[in-house]
């Protein structure tokens, strides 16, 4: 058993459990702060959190607002056939997995990734999700609108923040977020660095086929 | 997917969606033929590069655009209609491998290494996408895999009116409504005027003792009320336009809005 | 602590608390057991209905189905009022005025001293403000109610009794009931005080335009 938990729940606790029980949608801590004339909720989320860890019934947070779902582990209990959710197009998942690793991101970065247009219904199907949204405009010639995630976009695949993104880290390690020309700089200065007369595998078919 | 799926003799089943990874390994022999199960000439390298089962770092681009061209070559020749997209990445494929062929010495810049170096990064990072997209669609997702409360009694705030008034609101509401509703007499004010006859005379007499042209204004009592003087603007125009009629004056206006001028008329 | 809970839940236990919580509609054991390959999930209700009972939530049983509700003692936190601060209308602060002058006066005599008719809403404003009340029935045919000011409304406009109120006396003096064609007049004098010149206007638009 959890450490915190020694009898009965408080009345704090148990009013923000019932707060977050209620509410349709996700509650920062300062709106439930706010219902609760100021109270500090912060450790009663800890608490909540810890105690219905190893429950049927999960307290998380995401993009900084809070909410209880049930356990992943549920889920073919839960499974249900009538709202199966839309099955987005690869090139709908492609796109939103560019804008969240990227964001935020014009549709000309986007295209540079895919090498190929994306065609306006991709980017309008993940807006009617609520999964991306306009996040102004990028400031250079053109003034190209720039794209970004929402928190329902967090809330959707249980992320509790970008940092949250599979892999991102690795991702970000590897410079594969960087653009091809960073990517290319760089790699021929190493190259020069190490040898300045390489002899590399594009040249040798053989040794890889 | 529909349409121009095609398995060069062999008995697997077509791909029945695409499932975020590449080909099944094992399926060299059966490339499939699809070129609408693709995003592009660059979807397709990459899921070429992949059957390759090394690092896409140490991908061998020649090995890839041989396979590229076959491809399309086996495409065309089972009169595939072929997007130009993908003619145009096999031409410039074709070209980046006789160039990487060239001696050293007599290869153009850029070099060609450099350019399949470029190629070799977009792959990487258009990988690194797919397979983060792939892994994005596997997490635990909200109304798929978890569920928020069905049936949430809502938490709801309710907006009190507090209603803002103050007194001086309050008495100046009550003159408002005592000075409509009193019963009112009208009174006439009496006003400093000048009226037509005395304008006329009083223009008649300043015309007698110049044949110059005078501004209108210099008809007017010089220290007067300002209501006064107002009043006897508009009574000596009429005066000057009237004396006009009469033959005794005549007006003078540059132009339009501009000063008004008279003078006597010699009689 | 509940003698029936040691320990982590159990999955039986956890699959049961998971369902009620994402079911829409109350349901029955008899649901809830065919959804988890007929198990018998009459203790797991018991256990989760003991360890809900001291929390923020109970598990309630209302005609043989089971739903999650809030805790009676936290429903209140479940509607938070919000001042909102609004300005009262001119016609309301008119019916205010009047009220406070001639009470206790029904909405016929305030229409007929204000000449206007008087919405419905405009006294349920001042009720809900709290500055007006009824104050019973006027002892004529027809019966109508009669309204009058309350203690908060001296009290909000700082007045200790109504005899505060200015009379009329002093609202002419302080120049509240003039004729509008007086204060006219009196504005155009304001006027020409300003602009010494007033004539120009006449010959010379362009300088006042």
């Amino acid at each position: 058993m959890n450490p915190d938990e020694q009898g009965p729940p408080d009345d704090l606790l148990r009013a923000v459990e019932a707060l977050l029980f209620a509410a349709e949608t996700p509650l920062s801590a300062e709106e439930i702060s706010a219902h609760l004339e100021g109270a500090d909720v912060k450790p009663a989320l800890a608490q909540l959190q810890a105690h219905y860890a190893p429950r049927g019934v999960h307290l998380v947070e995401r993009g900084r607002r809070w909410q209880f779902q049930t356990a992943p582990d549920m889920a073919h209990l839960l499974r249900r056939e009538k709202d199966q959710l839309r099955r987005l197009s690869r090139a709908a998942t492609e796109v939103l997995a560019i804008i969240a690793y990227h964001e935020p991101v014009s549709r000309a970065e986007i295209e540079a990734i895919r090498g190929v247009q994306t065609s306006a219904g991709t980017l309008d199907v993940l807006m009617e999700a609520g999964w991306v949204r306009v996040a102004g405009r990028r400031d250079v010639p053109g003034r190209p609108v720039i794209y970004a995630t929402t928190p329902d976009f967090l809330n959707h695949f249980g992320l509790a923040s970008r940092r949250d993104l599979p892999g991102i880290d690795e991702l970000k390690a590897a410079g594969l977020l960087d653009p091809v020309d960073d990517a290319f700089d760089e790699a021929m200065e190493q190259r020069a660095d190490i040898s300045p007369e390489p002899t590399d595998s594009l040249e040798n078919p053989e040794e890889s086929a | 997917m529909e349409g121009a799926a095609l398995l060069p003799g062999m008995d697997e089943p077509p791909l029945a969606a695409w499932d975020g990874v590449a080909s099944q390994p094992g399926s060299d022999a059966a490339l499939y033929l699809e070129l609408d199960g693709w995003e592009g000439p660059l979807d397709l390298l990459l899921d070429l590069a992949r059957r390759q089962k090394v690092d896409l770092k140490a991908i061998s681009i020649l090995a890839l655009v041989d396979q590229y061209i076959a491809y399309i070559d086996r495409a065309e020749a089972l009169k595939l209609e072929i997007a130009a997209d993908y003619l145009v990445m096999a031409a410039w494929l074709a070209y980046l491998k006789s160039a990487l062929l060239l001696p050293k010495d007599e290869q153009e810049d850029p070099s060609p290494e450099e350019l399949a170096l470029r190629l070799q990064l977009r792959l990487e990072r258009l990988g690194a996408m797919r397979d983060a997209a792939a892994r994005l669609m596997a997490r635990d997702r909200l109304g798929r895999d978890v569920f928020a409360r069905g049936a949430p009694e809502g938490v709801r705030v309710l907006r009190r009116n507090q209603w803002q008034c103050d007194w001086f609101d309050l008495i100046r509401a009550y003159g408002d409504v005592k000075r409509r509703t009193q019963p009112v007499v009208h009174m006439v004010r009496e006003r400093p005027v000048m009226t037509l006859d005395s304008a006329i005379e009083r223009v008649s007499a300043m015309l007698g003792v110049t044949l110059d042209w005078l501004e209108l204004r210099a008809f007017l009592p010089p220290h007067a009320d300002p209501r006064l003087r107002r009043s006897a603007l508009a009574s000596s125009f009429v005066a000057a336009l009237e004396l006009a009629r009469l033959g005794k004056a005549e007006l003078r206006q540059e132009d339009v809005f501009g000063p008004l001028h008279l003078r006597r008329v010699k009689a």
